[in-house]
């Protein structure tokens, strides 16, 4: 399965060279969804998850359960955020470099060896870096140089890191790594340059200078993809690389980290309180989602990482509805800030639709929201309950950043202007909203899948 | 003689032309510190030769004097194009180039 | 699979209307919300036969979240079928109430599949057989209070009410998540029964963590039952249509924290379920005191809510779960009848709240005025009205339990209780009124359910005190007869004294309204709410905001610019001087040399 | 004292001080006469150290048509052109000296500290010494020769190519 | 001369006669200027290919000249780089009206030089080789049209050149003083004598100027920038690689035996101060050539961590990394050629992303190659030297490297980010040269097959050794 899901982006990439214009959208789409029930038929029927690394070109590329979610969330958001990439200047080479972008994130999700691994990583800057830079808004310029540098100066900790280990080691191998003894105290130093790229990535408080502004920088599918994979990523790179390779160090930084996770959590929740638009609702909203799930992500418990896949999955989705409809929004009111009111007399499937995204975000049971967030807290609970409830208050944060946003963009008065949502816009919401509530009401389907891993990663870490 | 004393006497020669050469902002006065710096080199090869008793180092010497004269006349073409273009020959007047 | 079906059809009911949006017709979507429920309250009915011979009726409909005990499953027993009977039963007659209630409205498809799903939800609090799940249908209740508070979004008072209520309720979630979560660390289970079964075996929950938990649970009980100091929320909420409030406080969401309390009480720690007593008594207390002073309809009532369910923390805090049980359902009676009332009031005197402005309604308004006035008994404890028995059900268990201070406590609400209530019917329907308004009596839809509301809080209590009427384990606490004798003339007096002082209008009330008056604002607790809570709030993500984010922001940029500074002055190095340069290259070779010299040996 | 050291101490110190008068003085012309002092100077050395032909050569090629080219250019390009003081530019000299003093006291370190082995080699008789080093020329060093004569015809065509493009300059301007 | 000395020096007397014939030839009947390059851009191919196909095997004219792989390598290098800075240049000789023989016939005996740096295994011939690739360079700087600072960057770079030479000739004095020789052979038989260890100190100095080392790399913004485009690139990689070629020669001379000696400390200095001093440099630039010459002087600094950190088994890492980097910089140059204006800034680069999509998307693989972003082969090059770094034991430099790589970034972006501009209403439309284009793009596509699949160069570069 791995093969594949790399090399249809590719096609699609590839495809856009050809004079194809108008097509290049519906092939990224496709392109996302085959992946999507690529890797889904892998995750649930069971091949690619029979063994835990499963070998498909030689030692370098494999998926497991954990990364077979993300795929088939990779695949889902791709093909979303090419859905909602309407309207583009030249979209030959929008698409190209947003299939390249597919290609990338779903190698760093397939890699098992470190050099490849870093090598999708850090690719994956580049067509972000220029999606963002020209078809991004008006604040791309600074935007984009502060998210390169920024990211950019993560990685090179992490390559860093790799260099010296596999040249310590001998091996670039994740396996191979995994049974490597080091340590305790270069352990943790490996764990922080590996962490650094992480952290910065994901962001984990406070290395989250970049995100506001990528956030309302970026064209809004790319902004989508931002937080929906890109940021999965390195919670992936935490749950799948650090705390395998490191277990000692993890656990000696965990406290710090979680620390740093729960306030983060906490703070973008307070910040996305003070945002009036909705670009920066989503951005600080984010953030303290990242965080709370980078919190379990660095647990390496089973329990935390079947939350992490809930969690990151439900996030994936949700910021996905919610950047499509901040983009919807933003096409009826003219601008992204959200002082608007009354909108809900004249769009109320608007208004339904945007009220269910919000209350999926904040964490509503029945929602996929309140199982992530759940799961996270739970784990969180077993070795830092004190943590554990600082992050809790998000509860009542994270209500005032959403009903505050749903009363100033709804309620009042009625708006001038603003047709409610149509045939189009309902069709690639629906499918997002059913799966929040899939991932919601049964997160087992994700979970179960990948029991294997997460054993092993248990075994790993004692 | 020892050919200590000849070496410090290329030594010497060659710290001289160092001298011209970060002192002096005249292109030609740079030029003709290079050349002594040269010259310094074959005292030393010179000397040592003669310690050694072969003529590897007068033959170098010769090459050197080759060279030298080949450096000078690019060198006098350079400074003739910029001479003619440029009514001073001082290298570290206000220059384009910078930063 | 039958107790599955109880919660399945509002469930349902609520997904088929939002579903279907605008097809279904506002009258159809009224019918098919309320038949809903009334199928709802027919399964739950259903089971009592079945509850003759077993003690619980159990259904676990499948897995939920990768955690033991997080499942899809529900559990019943006698008592809490009394309670989902009680549920099913009052919702489902404001339901109907509501069909004619919002005969005008726009809004009627999100209103019932909300209203719907709020039912749901509050089953679910009753009947789930674990805390995750319970915790879910605490949460939706939450959400839907918002939804419908919030249900007229073109006024700014709904709004603000909406986010209040469900903030403030929010708060509880999050003391309530902690307390599962503590709780799911120690026991490593969500499973109701396994944790008290647990729970009971070491002893009562004593460690620190389990104190702390506890503690947490209480504090979401209280947001949701509008206790001191989480009240807040529920006078605004009166801001929603009425039969939304009669939803809130009889029905549903703010009974939420009894059911806690008697669900959990074995697990709870000791001192916990006493604060539990004390805050409730307080708060009765203190909310009746409140509601003395009220010149709006719906607040006095709103208030009164708090008070009564304050009275029922105290039973279950003293573990006197049977009174808290028929405590909790007489209120929900006679409380729907009441709001229930005082929405046709409202409606047809043409959305007047002020008491103090409408007036000898009565006559008008037979119907609704008689109902009203059961209700009124009922509020004043006196007999044979249901709240006569429940309350005195109270104070007994207050005795029984050796509470005198909690026993004053009670007796004094009462007396304060019946002191208002009276006020408030010879306000509105007695004294004379000051304005001339053309009123006349609702339509059928709304009349029927406020009168078979009223019919019940009539003969409920007497059916129950007299053992006719089962709703579940446990008795009475024998009330001694004194206490009857005690209770009956406190509220009598407080009935007699209030009919008296207001029987010609608030304006010749006024002396004792200037005192009344001065409670009006709740002891100040808004205010307190507003500057411990409120503002503290604002100010910290203000000080974030520009603080922590700017300084975060400005650190990033102060690196940049010093990569830049550095980098002009290494710049200036290239100069464009040949000189400098000969001497960096000439420096260089004489640094090489030296080191070579000296050094590399 | 023997003629060699005489002709070191001598030449030596004519050599040293008209080189420091080649590179201190700020005529361009008088550093370029000065320095064909040293040339001659160093000539007179290499005859005290044995090397004759060298000496020739210094004298043929170096102090000869070189300096000749020198002088004729810097009388061409204006030999009043003589170096401005320095002004508005950041004052080097100091560092300049201190470079050089310091370049000077390592190397004489070295060298004071080296030590120039002493092979033993049969020293060839004054007379043979021309032919042996045509045969040093021409056999071991032939690639240097070569490759010395490539560069000549580089510098000619380099020469050439600034010359074209004076005229091609000059066309255009005029 | 026998059969070794003749195979030894075949590829550099194929580039001396080249250029010979090229303007014997242009003497006789004019040469047009596309002829010329054409002519000169075979005669270079062939000297490449002279290189490879006559092969590793004994050293000629008595060990003065190696044909180890190192010189084959290098000596291939150097012929291919050569043909393609030719191939740029076509179409620029003529647009100034120089004499296009006599250019191309410099160009090649710039590139003799180099080869013959690159082989020598003497000082002396280092020495000549240099000077044969420095002259021509020299005059070559200087060809810009009615720009004093054309003549004024020759000249800095004559100046500095010529001081450089001389310090590296010192350094050979001093070298035959303590050995009474100066073949390569002979320095690794040395003792600890501080003559010797002063001239190997000089000449590493006068080496480290081609390579253009901090602090010796003063001249190279100055003479890339006045220097016309295809004689950049030409400065930018042939002087570069002979000069690593002739250092890795001299360290591996001196670095085996009784007499090794320990390298690492000045490298490793010159090369942190390389990175940095170039890469702040390069941030504030808004000359792209200028920005690009600081670019390569930070490059050498990679190079020089290799050297640092594995001394004469550095071969194959630097190999690997000067290949790369040749195509990579002769890449951005070559785009540079394509512009209209010889000596842009960034500005004048807006628009030619909506003009010449292709040129932009090759400029694009050359930059990121450059930053060292995977999947180009620059990130590859990159990582062999860190790993060789890290294996050395030189993890500071690795911090330091991959930390400048960051810092180069900012700078590489920008270059890329000014070509998506809005045009200007006064740019001229780059002209359409599909002989360089082509060059550029087969570059380009060099550079993402090496960073897909390196083994190929590789296997190819492991071959540099002794």
């Amino acid at each position: 399965m791995p093969v594949e899901i790399l090399v249809i982006p590719l096609i699609v990439a590839l495809a856009c060279a050809l004079p194809i214009g108008a097509l290049a959208r519906p092939l990224a789409v496709l392109g996302g969804l085959i992946v999507a029930a690529d890797a889904a038929a892998g995750l649930w029927l069971g091949y690619g998850v029979s063994s835990p690394m499963d070998p498909a070109i030689g030692s370098i590329l494999g998926a497991d359960g954990f990364s077979g979610a993300m795929l088939v969330l990779t695949g889902v958001l791709f093909a979303t955020g090419a859905a909602a990439s309407t309207g583009v200047r030249s979209p030959r080479g929008y698409f190209a470099l947003w299939s390249l972008l597919q290609v990338t994130v779903s190698g760093v999700f397939l890699a098992r060896d470190l050099v490849l691994f870093f090598i999708f990583w850090e690719a994956m800057l580049v067509p972000l870096a220029l999606l963002m830079w020209l078809w991004g808004g008006a604040d791309r310029r600074a935007a984009t140089f502060r998210f390169v540098l920024y990211t950019m100066t993560g990685s090179a900790l992490f390559l860093i890191g790799i260099i010296a280990l596999g040249v310590g080691a001998g091996t670039f191998s994740i396996p191979a790594l995994a049974g490597y003894r080091l340590s305790e105290g270069s352990q943790i130093a490996f764990a922080v340059l590996f962490l650094a790229a992480f952290a910065v990535k994901l962001p984990l408080f406070p290395f989250h200078g970049w995100l506001p502004r990528a956030y309302a920088a970026a064209p809004l599918p790319v902004a989508l993809v931002l937080s929906g994979i890109v940021a999965k990523t390195a919670v992936y790179g935490i749950a799948r690389i650090c705390v395998p390779l490191f277990p000692l160090g993890m656990s000696d930084l965990a406290p710090g980290l979680v620390a740093l996770a729960a306030v983060g959590t906490l703070y973008g929740a307070l910040l996305a309180t003070r945002q009036c638009d909705t670009r920066g609702l989503i951005a600080f909203s984010s953030l303290s989602h990242l965080n709370l799930i980078g919190l379990a992500a660095v647990l390496g418990t089973v329990e935390a990482a079947r939350a992490v896949i809930v969690a990151s999955v439900s996030h994936g989705l949700v910021v996905a509805a919610l950047f499509l409809l901040a983009g919807m929004l933003a096409s009826r009111t003219g601008s992204s800030a959200f002082a608007t009111g009354g909108l809900a007399a004249r769009a109320p499937v608007l208004a339904m639709f945007t009220t269910f995204a919000i209350v999926a975000a904040i964490g509503v049971p029945g929602t996929s929201g309140f199982a992530g967030e759940f799961l996270v807290l739970a784990s969180a609970y077993v070795r830092f309950p004190g943590a554990g409830l600082v992050a809790t208050l998000v509860v009542i944060v994270a209500a005032v950043y959403g009903v505050r946003f749903l009363r100033a963009t709804f309620f009042g008065a009625g708006a001038a202007r603003g047709d409610d949502l149509s045939r189009r816009e309902r069709a690639i919401l629906i499918p997002l909203f059913v799966l929040i509530l899939v991932v919601g009401l049964a997160p087992w389907t994700l979970t179960d899948s990948v029991r294997l891993v997460t054993a092993q990663t248990a075994e790993l870490h004692r | 003689m020892p050919t200590q004393a000849y070496l410090l006497l290329g030594a010497l020669l060659f710290s001289l032309g160092t001298l011209g050469v970060v002192l002096r902002t005249n292109a030609l006065a740079m030029l003709i510190s290079v050349e002594l710096m040269l010259n310094a080199v074959n005292v030393t090869f010179v000397a040592a030769a003669r310690e050694f008793g072969d003529l590897d180092g007068q033959v170098i010497a010769f090459f050197v004097i080759a060279v030298a004269a080949a450096e000078v006349a690019v060198g006098l073409a350079i400074v003739i194009d910029l001479a003619r273009r440029k009514r001073s020959l001082d290298v570290d007047e206000a220059s384009e180039l910078r930063g | 699979m039958t107790l599955a079906l109880v919660v399945a059809f509002p469930l349902a009911a609520a997904i088929l209307i939002a579903l279907a949006g605008g097809r279904l017709g506002r009258r159809t979507t009224g019918v098919v919300a309320s038949l809903a429920i009334f199928l709802s309250f027919g399964a739950a009915a259903s089971m009592i036969a079945t509850m003759l011979s077993r003690p619980l009726i159990e259904a676990r409909i499948g897995p939920w979240l990768p955690i033991a005990g997080a499942d899809f499953a529900l559990v019943v027993d006698s008592s809490m079928l009394a309670v989902t009977l009680t549920i099913t039963g009052v919702s489902a007659l404001i339901s109907v109430y509501s069909i004619g209630y919002l005969a005008h409205d726009r809004g009627t498809q999100r209103y019932f599949a909300a209203l719907d799903l709020f039912v749901a939800a509050m089953l679910l609090i009753v009947l789930a057989s674990n805390l995750a799940l319970l915790f879910a249908g605490w949460e939706l209740v939450g959400l839907c209070s918002y939804l419908l508070i919030g249900h007229v979004r073109e006024r700014p008072a709904a709004g603000a009410a909406a986010v209040r209520a469900f903030v403030v309720s929010r708060v509880g979630d999050a003391a309530f998540l902690g307390g599962i979560l503590l709780i799911a660390t120690s026991f490593h289970t969500l499973d109701l029964a396994q944790i008290a079964g647990v729970a009971i075996e070491h002893g009562n929950m004593g460690t620190d963590p389990l104190v702390v938990a506890s503690a947490l649970l209480l504090v979401g009980a209280l947001a949701k039952s509008a206790q001191f100091p989480l009240h807040v929320w529920l006078p605004d909420a009166m801001e929603g249509p009425t039969p939304v409030s009669a939803l809130i406080q009889a029905a549903t969401m703010v009974t939420g924290g009894v059911v806690l309390l008697m669900r959990m009480r074995s697990a709870l720690a000791p001192d916990v379920l006493q604060a539990a007593a004390i805050i409730g008594g307080f708060t009765a207390l203190g909310a009746a005191l409140v509601a003395m002073g009220q010149r709006d309809l719906r607040r006095v009532l709103a208030w009164s809510t708090i008070s009564q369910v304050g009275l029922m923390f105290v039973a279950a805090g003293l573990g006197a779960v049977f009174a808290a049980r028929f405590h909790l359902i007489s209120h929900a009676l006679f409380k729907a009848t009441l709001l229930l009332g005082s929405g046709s009031v409202v409606h047809a005197a043409s959305d007047e709240l002020d008491i103090g402005r409408l007036g000898g309604l009565g006559r008008r308004m037979r119907w609704t005025a008689g109902a009203f006035a059961v209700g009124t008994l009922a509020l004043a404890a006196l007999p044979p009205v249901s709240g006569f028995f429940s309350n005195e059900g109270i104070a007994a268990a207050a005795l029984a339990e050796s509470e005198p201070f909690l026993l004053g406590l009670a007796l004094v609400t009462s007396f304060i209780s019946a002191f208002y209530a009276a006020r408030l019917f010879v306000l509105v329907f007695v004294a004379r009124p000051t304005v001339e308004r053309e009123v006349h009596e609702s339509s059928v839809v709304m009349v029927i359910p406020i009168a078979i509301l009223a019919a019940g809080a009539l003969v409920f209590g007497g059916l129950v005190s007299s053992g006719v009427l089962p709703i579940g384990s446990g008795r009475a606490d024998e009330a001694p007869i004194s206490i009857v004798a005690i209770s009956f003339a406190i509220a009598l007096a407080g009935f007699s004294l209030g009919w008296l002082t207001y029987r010609h209008g608030l304006e010749r009330a006024r002396p004792v309204e200037e005192v009344t008056g001065r409670l009006a604002n709740g002891f100040g607790v808004d205010w307190v709410y507003r500057v411990t809570f409120e503002q503290p709030f604002t100010a910290i993500a203000r000080e974030l905001d520009t603080g922590a984010e700017r300084a975060n922001q400005l650190a990033i940029d102060g690196l940049v610019l010093l990569v830049r500074a550095s980098s002009t002055l290494v710049r200036r190095v290239q100069a464009g001087y040949v000189s400098r340069y000969e001497i960096l290259l000439i420096g260089g070779a004489v640094a090489l040399l030296a080191y070579w010299n000296w050094s590399a040996r | 004292m023997t003629a060699e050291q005489g002709i070191f101490a001598i030449a030596g110190g004519i050599c040293v001080a008209s080189a420091a008068n080649a590179v201190l003085r700020r005529d361009p012309l008088v550093s370029a006469l000065s320095l064909t002092v040293t040339l001659a100077s160093l000539a007179v050395i290499y005859l005290g150290l044995g090397a004759p032909l060298l000496a020739g050569v210094q004298i043929a090629v170096f102090a000869g048509p070189v300096m000749v080219l020198l002088v004729f250019v810097v009388m061409l390009v204006g030999a009043g052109r003589i170096e401005a003081p320095r002004v508005g530019r950041p004052p080097i000299g100091g560092a300049a000296i201190l470079v050089s003093v310091a370049l000077f006291a390592v190397l004489a370190s070295v060298i004071l500290r080296g030590t120039v082995p002493t092979l033993v080699a049969d020293r060839p008789s004054a007379t043979d010494r021309v032919g042996a080093l045509g045969e040093l020329l021409f056999g071991k060093y032939l690639l240097g020769l070569e490759v010395t004569g490539i560069l000549l015809l580089a510098a000619l065509i380099a020469a050439v190519v600034i010359v074209k493009k004076r005229s091609s300059d000059r066309e255009r301007s005029g | 001369m026998t059969t070794a000395d003749a195979a030894a020096i075949a590829p550099v007397a194929a580039l001396a006669f080249g250029a010979c014939l090229i303007v014997a030839i242009d003497l006789l009947g004019k040469l047009g200027s596309r002829a010329s390059a054409s002519l000169g851009a075979i005669v270079a191919l062939g000297a490449a290919v002279i290189a490879v196909a006559v092969g590793p095997g004994a050293p000629g004219f008595g060990a003065m000249v190696a044909r180890d792989g190192v010189a084959v390598f290098f000596v291939a290098l150097i012929g291919t780089v050569t043909a393609a800075v030719l191939v740029l240049g076509a179409g620029y000789v003529t647009r100034d009206d120089l004499p296009p023989g006599e250019v191309v016939a410099l160009l090649l005996f710039s590139a003799a030089g180099a080869a013959l740096m690159a082989s020598a295994n003497d000082l002396l011939i280092l020495f000549l080789g240099l000077e044969l690739l420095s002259l021509p360079l020299y005059v070559l700087a200087g060809l810009h049209r009615a720009r004093i600072h054309g003549d004024e960057g020759a000249l800095t770079y004559f100046l500095l050149g010529a001081s450089a030479s001389a310090v590296l000739l010192y350094g050979t004095a001093l070298l035959y003083a303590a050995t009474a020789q100066t073949t390569f052979t002979g320095l690794g038989r040395s003792t600890h004598n501080s003559l010797y260890l002063a001239g190997l100190a000089l000449v590493l100095g006068g080496l480290a100027f081609k390579a253009a080392l901090v602090p010796f790399h003063t001249w190279a913004p100055d003479a890339y920038e006045s220097a016309r485009t295809p004689v950049t690139a030409q400065m930018a990689v042939v002087a570069k690689v002979a000069a690593f070629a002739a250092l890795l020669r001299v360290i591996a001379a001196t670095s085996y035996g009784e007499a090794a000696l320990d390298w690492q400390v000045s490298l490793a200095a010159l090369a942190a101060m390389t990175i940095v001093i170039a890469d702040l440099s390069a941030l504030g630039q808004r000359r792209v050539k200028r920005l690009l010459a600081y670019s390569s002087v930070s490059h050498a600094g990679y190079v020089a961590i290799a050297l640092a950190a594995a001394g004469a088994a550095a071969g194959p890492t630097i190999a690997f990394y000067l290949a790369v980097y040749a195509a990579l910089t002769i890449g951005a140059f070559g785009v540079l050629t394509l512009l209209p204006n010889d000596d842009p800034t960034l500005d004048d680069l807006a628009g030619l992303a909506r003009r010449r999509p292709v040129l932009v998307g090759a400029l694009g693989v050359f930059l990121f190659g450059l930053t060292g972003v995977p999947p180009t082969a620059g990130f590859i090059a990159k990582l062999y030297v860190f790993e060789a770094a890290a294996r050395g034991q030189l993890l500071w430099l690795v911090a330091l490297g991959v930390l400048a790589s960051v810092v180069s970034a900012a700078y590489y972006l920008r270059v890329l980010l000014a070509c998506f501009a809005p045009p200007r209403l006064d740019a001229i439309a780059p002209g359409r040269a599909r002989v360089g284009t082509a060059v550029v793009v087969v570059a380009a596509v060099v550079v993402l097959a090496v960073g897909l699949l390196p083994g190929p160069l590789l296997d190819a570069a492991r071959t540099v050794r002794f």
